[in-house]
């Protein structure tokens, strides 16, 4: 049996958690909205035995009728622009969208390729964001703590 | 205590201790698993959250998909209302039998049904077609395992039945219980959607089944749905548990019987749902067309039940 | 003249004179006056058949000069009321409904309630000659108004042919079996017949018994003698459609009973066992196909021998109680069997009438090209709703108590003393159930698919809802689907009573009630439909109340289904009623045999490029196919053969007559 | 043991005798066919057991002895390396598919109940009221040689018409007598030895255990 990561650290209080709602429960559909699939790969490893993200209440779901936070990977390309704000409506407000690494951010080494339309917030309005190329799943996990107040 | 209040108290105590017993089985699994898993609360405060958000109404959708939500959670609040559960003196003990309790089920399946078909996605009635499919398949079995429960006791009536494993404990290990047990406890995994018929905890919408139905559902609608499955699961377990091992259930309505029927409830739907947890982390889930064969078996299973009550005895 | 009397004199004449108005009037009139004098037929017939049930009391007549030779008998006693009753619950909705259903012809029109009055006469005859002359007329109107469209529709023609083939030979046997019974009882009244019933051979009262249980059984559409049920029901006009699904095929039933327990007074076992082997193989073979049938009243059709071969289990469990001598099973199962009667005269009748609604403001009833018309039908989806939980056999609705009480009788009829009913009822048992689950599947589908969701055809699209008459038909039968499911205990004495006529099952009062509970006496087990009803409408109130506490009902957003983020949604991407059944046809390969077709066409360039991919799969009835198909075979080729003997020479056809002459003078000396 | 203990028991050791010929229907995967068998060994043992108990004889006992050797035990473990020596190990496509075989299982337990009514009013007693059951295990291993097509299921068929041979007889009988258990034992393991001998040759010549292929051995 694999040792979970330490679990210390708890939600930091400096600013107003975004995700006051929520209450310690964090439902999150996973948008790929153009990602290398690197992104994808740490999100996994945070969901898995080690990292273990669900013990912070903290789920993957299946359908942004169910989800709270969008969480969006990847620069966003022209064909997932639309897919991408379709999927925030479809999702019940209040929601949180979150930008999974630096792709996300600033689009990172996609900045002004042909195909990407722009980072995740020229698209939607972001209220987190996560760096790193791939993010490390302990900032994952940092990320969403700070967003469940857990 | 009148019986009106026991039958309260029963739909409060199954309202309160279903998401737990969701959330203990996650927990359990995710133990096995070597996961340290979610809090066993956290059911509640994913419903606590979604009683808060926003309600969603897809467009081109009626009053069905509207409806849905209460009538599966209505019925299934009426069948914990009904079952003997705490005491045997149940409000309803003459409204409903234990058929009465299996259409009433039936009810609730066939209104998300309707609800996953009303938005018209292609999930949605993939969802719907597969959960009928398994309804239909599963209600001989359910029904053929209430006849071999019923003719012992020679009445369907729930309390007649736990009555008469209490007066006659030695009844509980003869064949026919044994197998009516095993085929309603395989039932019990096709109604309540877990392993190996459908897998709770998909993300993949191609292999789901009771997920893929609710797909649409958003916010309160949501925790009513998910509520209401919990307390279908919940339901379950406390049938097997107390028409199989009714000991501790009160048969007065004294206070302190019906509390301590409640403990002794509480303490064996627990162990089944640890049973569960550990069943599930052991098995695959089967293809779609395989479950009709598990289903077979079981109402092979629940037929020698009701076979052997007349040939053996 | 008795009250009774008085209501039967008044639906003849009612009946009469509607369908003189239907002939004689201008068209604008003679639709509100004919469906006002129907209304008032039925509502007469009701009004007797109540008065029946709620005295017990039997009301008997004599015409003598009605008919020729025989004259015309009548009696009206609790078991022909139900049926009566039955009758003319759905022949009010009928009538109300037929003002606003665009008759395909004059003739149509003054038909149906000379069809209607047949109906409510046959359950009242009460000498072989009655029976058998109100039979024929029921039979003919009804094969004339199945016939009513054959000018649209050739395939109405196909289906007016099997029926009248298939009425005309069952009505043969059971003329036969009713013969060979008055020839032995030496008169022809049934109050001879079952005088001397007791005193004939066994020989003779199961060749009796044989014979009229095969005629009735083709009436009733009981599998393998349901050919024509599918084909017929589908191409009469619907109100006709949901009378001859609602109440004529019900008449079957009461044939049965009413020569097998009351004239004959019940018999051996294998009597019961066969009624309940043909129930169950209707009930399972009639549910599958109505499962795979995307033909909405196709599927009602196939349903109607399903809700048939329930019937007629609860009627063969009654003779096999009865047989083995315990009258109070029996007494159970029968109630059980005539709740259902009356119970799915009603639901049938309902979703017959939605169908017609359906057909009338689209113009298909195919379940995949329709869909969404809930939103633009919302009367005729709610009832159609209300109807389909019925037959689902869900509580609070009526289906479901006739369901409970069946089940009741079948679990309680098994006794460790006999190996076949050890080994009978379980399966029984079993069939109910599988019957029931795939029912909620079945109307699943019908519901979900052609109400809910996107429309699928511009048809669907464009549907509105129909007139205010049609409405209020349908209204009607859902509130005594939803009455009867609530509150069965008003029906508890009627039942009693009805059962009671039948001498193989008598016993005291088989159902007790105290208003709310309905307790089976000789059974531990007891049902109150209206407890179940209140407590789901006090947990909705409830749960509504807590919701709006906690501030979980706020205003709803309408969104974009939500499609995996693909730009639009098409109705091409909804599930259909054929896709939605495939598993379930899956399962059943074996029963069903279902044909499939896949045909891939390629593009010109290369083998690689699909242009178009064709998939058609159809179920065809086995019985048809391979037990029908061999027959007809048969009698063409003996028709060809016998073509030979006529060459349309005069001169051969008189020698025929000659040499006929000749033979008979020869054998008769 | 108080008479109705003693009842329910025999009828559970039986029962389970029969459950686990369910089982071999109802598997596809040939290990869990033949560890089906293996328990249906014990439960027969568990039967002899119990009536040697309550008859207080030693000879039943022995005879149960030897009922876990060779049926739990030694051709479960034949088998099993037979099993797992290559080829498909699973029955993938029976004859007749699985829930059908199922129900046909099922309705052979009615007719076995239904026929041997007579035999058991002749001498009612806890015993001979389970000699249905032993009858309905021999139907069913009839049914999985007549439906399946592997060689394996073919031997599991026939241990299954033994097992129910053997179960009857310790009902009916009280239990044959131990010389006779002895030789049909022996022989049973003869007999599958001589089946393994075959199911290699089988597989040298064909590549497989697929019993339709000897119908290529016709001309």
């Amino acid at each position: 049996m694999t040792e979970p990561a330490s679990a210390s650290e708890p939600g930091d209080g400096s600013r107003p958690a975004p995700g006051e709602f929520l209450g310690g429960s964090l439902q999150i559909r996973h948008v790929d909205a153009g990602s290398c699939n690197g992104c994808e790969l740490e999100v996994g490893s945070a969901f898995g035995p080690v990292y273990d993200a669900e013990r912070f209440g903290v789920r993957l779901v299946a359908s942004p009728r169910h989800a709270d936070a969008l969480l969006v990977s990847g620069p966003v390309t022209k064909n997932m622009a639309v897919p991408l704000a379709k999927t925030l409506e479809a999702t019940p407000s209040p929601k949180l969208v979150i930008a999974l690494g630096d792709c996300a951010r600033d689009c990172g080494v996609f900045r002004g390729a042909y195909g990407i339309e722009g980072a995740v917030g020229d698209v939607v309005a972001v209220d987190a964001d996560i760096p790193g190329c791939p993010p490390d799943p302990t900032e994952i996990l940092r990320a969403l703590r700070r967003l469940t107040g857990r | 205590m009148s019986r009106a209040v026991v039958g309260f108290l029963q739909v409060v105590v199954l309202v309160a201790g279903a998401p737990i017993l969701a959330g203990l089985v996650r927990k359990v699994r995710a133990r096995l698993e070597g996961r340290a898993g979610p809090p066993i609360a956290q059911p509640w405060r994913d419903l606590r959250k979604l009683l808060g958000k926003e309600r969603i109404v897809p467009e081109h959708t009626s009053w069905v998909f509207a409806v849905a939500p209460l009538v599966v959670m209505c019925s299934v609040g009426l069948v914990a209302a009904i079952v003997p559960f705490a005491s045997t003196r149940t409000p309803f003990g003459s409204a409903g039998d234990l058929f009465a309790v299996v259409y009433l089920l039936l009810l609730g399946t066939v209104f998300l049904a309707l609800g996953g078909l009303d938005p018209g996605t292609a999930f949605g009635g993939m969802g719907a077609s597969r959960e009928m499919t398994l309804a239909a398949l599963a209600e001989p079995t359910v029904l053929l395992a209430v006849f071999a429960l019923s003719v012992p006791a020679g009445s369907s009536n729930l309390s007649a039945i736990v009555a008469a494993t209490l007066a006659h404990p030695a009844r509980v290990a003869t064949l026919q219980s044994v197998l009516a047990l095993a085929a309603f406890a395989v039932v019990t995994l096709a109604e309540c959607g877990r392993l190996p018929v459908d897998n709770p905890s998909t993300h993949l919408e191609l292999t789901m089944i009771h997920e893929a139905m609710v797909l649409e559902y958003a916010g309160p609608d949501l925790a009513l749905v998910e509520l209401a499955s919990a307390m279908r699961l919940a339901v379950f377990a406390g049938l097997l548990a107390n028409l199989f091992f009714p000991w501790g259930i009160a048969t007065t309505t004294s206070p302190l019987e019906v509390v301590l029927g409640m403990a002794a409830l509480a303490g064996k739907v627990a162990c089944l749902g640890v049973a569960l947890a550990v069943f599930e982390v052991f098995v695959a889930k089967l293809r779609l067309f395989r479950v009709p064969e598990l289903l077979a078996a079981s109402f092979v299973l629940a037929f020698l039940a009701v076979t052997a009550s007349f040939f053996l005895t | 003249m008795s009250f009774v009397g008085a209501c039967i004199f008044t639906a003849c004449v009612a009946g009469v004179l509607a369908c003189a108005a239907g002939l004689a009037l201008p068209a604008r009139w003679s639709a509100p006056v004919v469906g006002a004098l129907s209304t008032v037929m039925a509502a007469a017939g009701l009004a007797g058949g109540v008065a029946v049930l709620a005295t017990g009391h039997v009301w008997a007549g004599r015409f003598p000069s009605v008919l020729p030779l025989a004259g015309v008998e009548l009696s009206l006693d609790p078991l022909g009321a139900i049926f009566v009753v039955a009758t003319a619950a759905v022949a009010i909705a009928a009538s109300v409904y037929g003002v606003g259903y665009a008759a395909p012809s004059r003739a149509a029109r003054a038909l149906v309630p000379l069809f209607v009055l047949s109906l409510l006469l046959v359950p009242a005859a009460a000498s072989v000659t009655t029976f058998v002359a109100l039979w024929e007329v029921m039979a003919l109107t009804s094969l004339l108004l199945v016939a009513a469209e054959h000018r649209h529709r050739p395939e109405a023609r196909d289906a007016a042919v099997w029926y009248g083939v298939m009425t005309h030979a069952g009505l043969v046997v059971i003329l036969l079996g009713l013969v060979l019974f008055a020839g032995h009882a030496g008169g022809e009244s049934f109050t001879a017949l079952r005088a001397a019933a007791g005193e004939m051979s066994p020989l003779v009262r199961s060749t009796v018994f044989v014979l009229t249980f095969v005629g009735f059984a083709s009436k009733a559409g009981a599998v393998p003698l349901h050919v024509w049920l599918p084909r017929a029901h589908p191409e009469a006009p619907s109100h006709v459609s949901a009378l001859m699904s609602g109440a004529m095929v019900k008449l079957g039933v009461y044939g049965i009973v009413r020569v097998g327990f009351d004239l004959l007074g019940g018999g051996p076992r294998w009597w019961g066992l066969v009624v309940l082997a043909v129930g169950m193989v209707s009930a399972l073979f009639g549910i599958l196909h109505a499962l795979v049938s995307s033909d909405l009243k196709r599927l009602l059709a196939y349903s109607t021998t399903e809700n048939v071969g329930l019937i007629l289990i609860g009627v063969g469990a009654a003779g096999v109680s009865a047989a083995g001598g315990s009258r109070t099973l029996a007494a159970v199962a029968m109630a059980a069997a005539l709740l259902h009667v009356i119970n799915h005269a009603l639901f049938k009748g309902l979703l017959f009438l939605g169908a017609g609604s359906v057909v009338s403001a689209t113009g298909t009833r195919d379940l995949d090209r329709l869909g969404g018309l809930v939103r633009s039908m919302p009367v005729t989806g709610a009832t159609f709703a209300v109807g389909a939980l019925a037959i689902m056999a869900l509580p609070p609705f009526n289906g479901f108590v006739s369901e409970w009480l069946l089940l009741q009788s079948l679990v309680h009829s098994v006794s460790s003393t006999s190996a076949t009913l050890a080994v009978t009822m379980p399966v029984a048992v079993a069939v109910v159930a599988l019957t029931g689950g795939l029912a909620a599947a079945t109307f699943v589908k019908a519901f979900g698919t052609g109400f809910l969701a996107l429309p699928r055809s511009p048809a669907a699209a464009d549907a509105r809802e129909v007139p205010p008459s049609m409405q209020a038909a349908m209204i009607a039968l859902a509130g005594g689907c939803v009455a009867l499911g609530v509150a069965p205990t008003v029906l508890g004495g009627a039942l009693d009573r009805a059962v009671g006529v039948l001498a193989a099952v008598r016993d005291g009062s088989p159902l007790r009630h105290d208003g709310v509970t309905l307790s089976l006496s000789g059974i531990r087990g007891s049902l109150s439909p209206l407890m179940v009803a209140s407590g789901l409408v006090v947990g909705a109130v409830v749960l509504l109340g807590a919701l709006r506490a906690v501030g979980a009902r706020g205003p709803r957003r309408r969104a974009e289904n939500w499609g995996c983020g693909r730009s639009v949604q098409t109705a091409r991407m909804e599930y259909t009623a054929t896709s939605f059944a495939e598993p379930l046809q899956r399962v059943f390969d074996d029963v069903l045999r279902p044909d499939h077709d896949v045909d891939v066409s390629h593009r010109a360039e290369s083998r690689y490029y699909v242009e178009a991919v064709a998939y058609r799969t159809a179920v065809r009835d086995a019985f048809e196919t391979h037990a029908y198909a061999p027959v007809l075979r048969a009698v063409r080729w003996w028709g060809r053969a016998a073509r030979r003997l006529q060459n349309g020479s005069v001169h051969r056809y008189l020698a025929y007559a000659f040499v006929a002459l000749i033979v008979v003078l020869v054998v008769a000396r | 043991m108080t008479e109705t203990a003693y009842a329910q028991l025999l009828d559970l050791g039986a029962g389970l005798v029969l459950v686990c010929a369910f089982v071999v229907v109802w598997r596809r995967g040939l290990v869990a066919i033949v560890r089906a068998l293996a328990v249906q060994g014990f439960a027969l043992a568990a039967v002899a057991v119990v009536l040697g108990v309550h008859q207080h004889a030693l000879e039943p006992v022995v005879v149960a002895a030897l009922v876990v050797a060779v049926k739990g035990v030694a051709v479960p473990r034949v088998l099993l390396r037979v099993v797992r020596s290559g080829g498909e190990a699973r029955e993938s496509d029976p004859l007749i598919n699985i829930p059908t075989s199922l129900v046909g299982a099922a309705v052979l337990t009615l007719v076995a109940y239904a026929t041997t009514r007579g035999v058991v009013a002749v001498s009612p007693s806890p015993a001979t009221r389970a000699i249905p059951i032993g009858l309905a295990v021999v139907l069913i291993g009839f049914f999985v040689l007549a439906s399946r097509r592997k060689a394996i299921t073919q031997v599991v068929g026939f241990l299954l018409i033994d097992n129910g041979i053997a179960l009857v007889a310790f009902l009916a009988t009280a239990g044959l007598p131990l010389v006779v258990e002895l030789g049909a034992a022996l022989d049973l393991l003869l007999a599958v030895l001589v089946l393994q001998v075959l199911a290699a040759r089988m597989r040298t010549k064909f590549g497989g255990l697929d019993l339709d292929q000897l119908q290529e051995l016709r001309d």
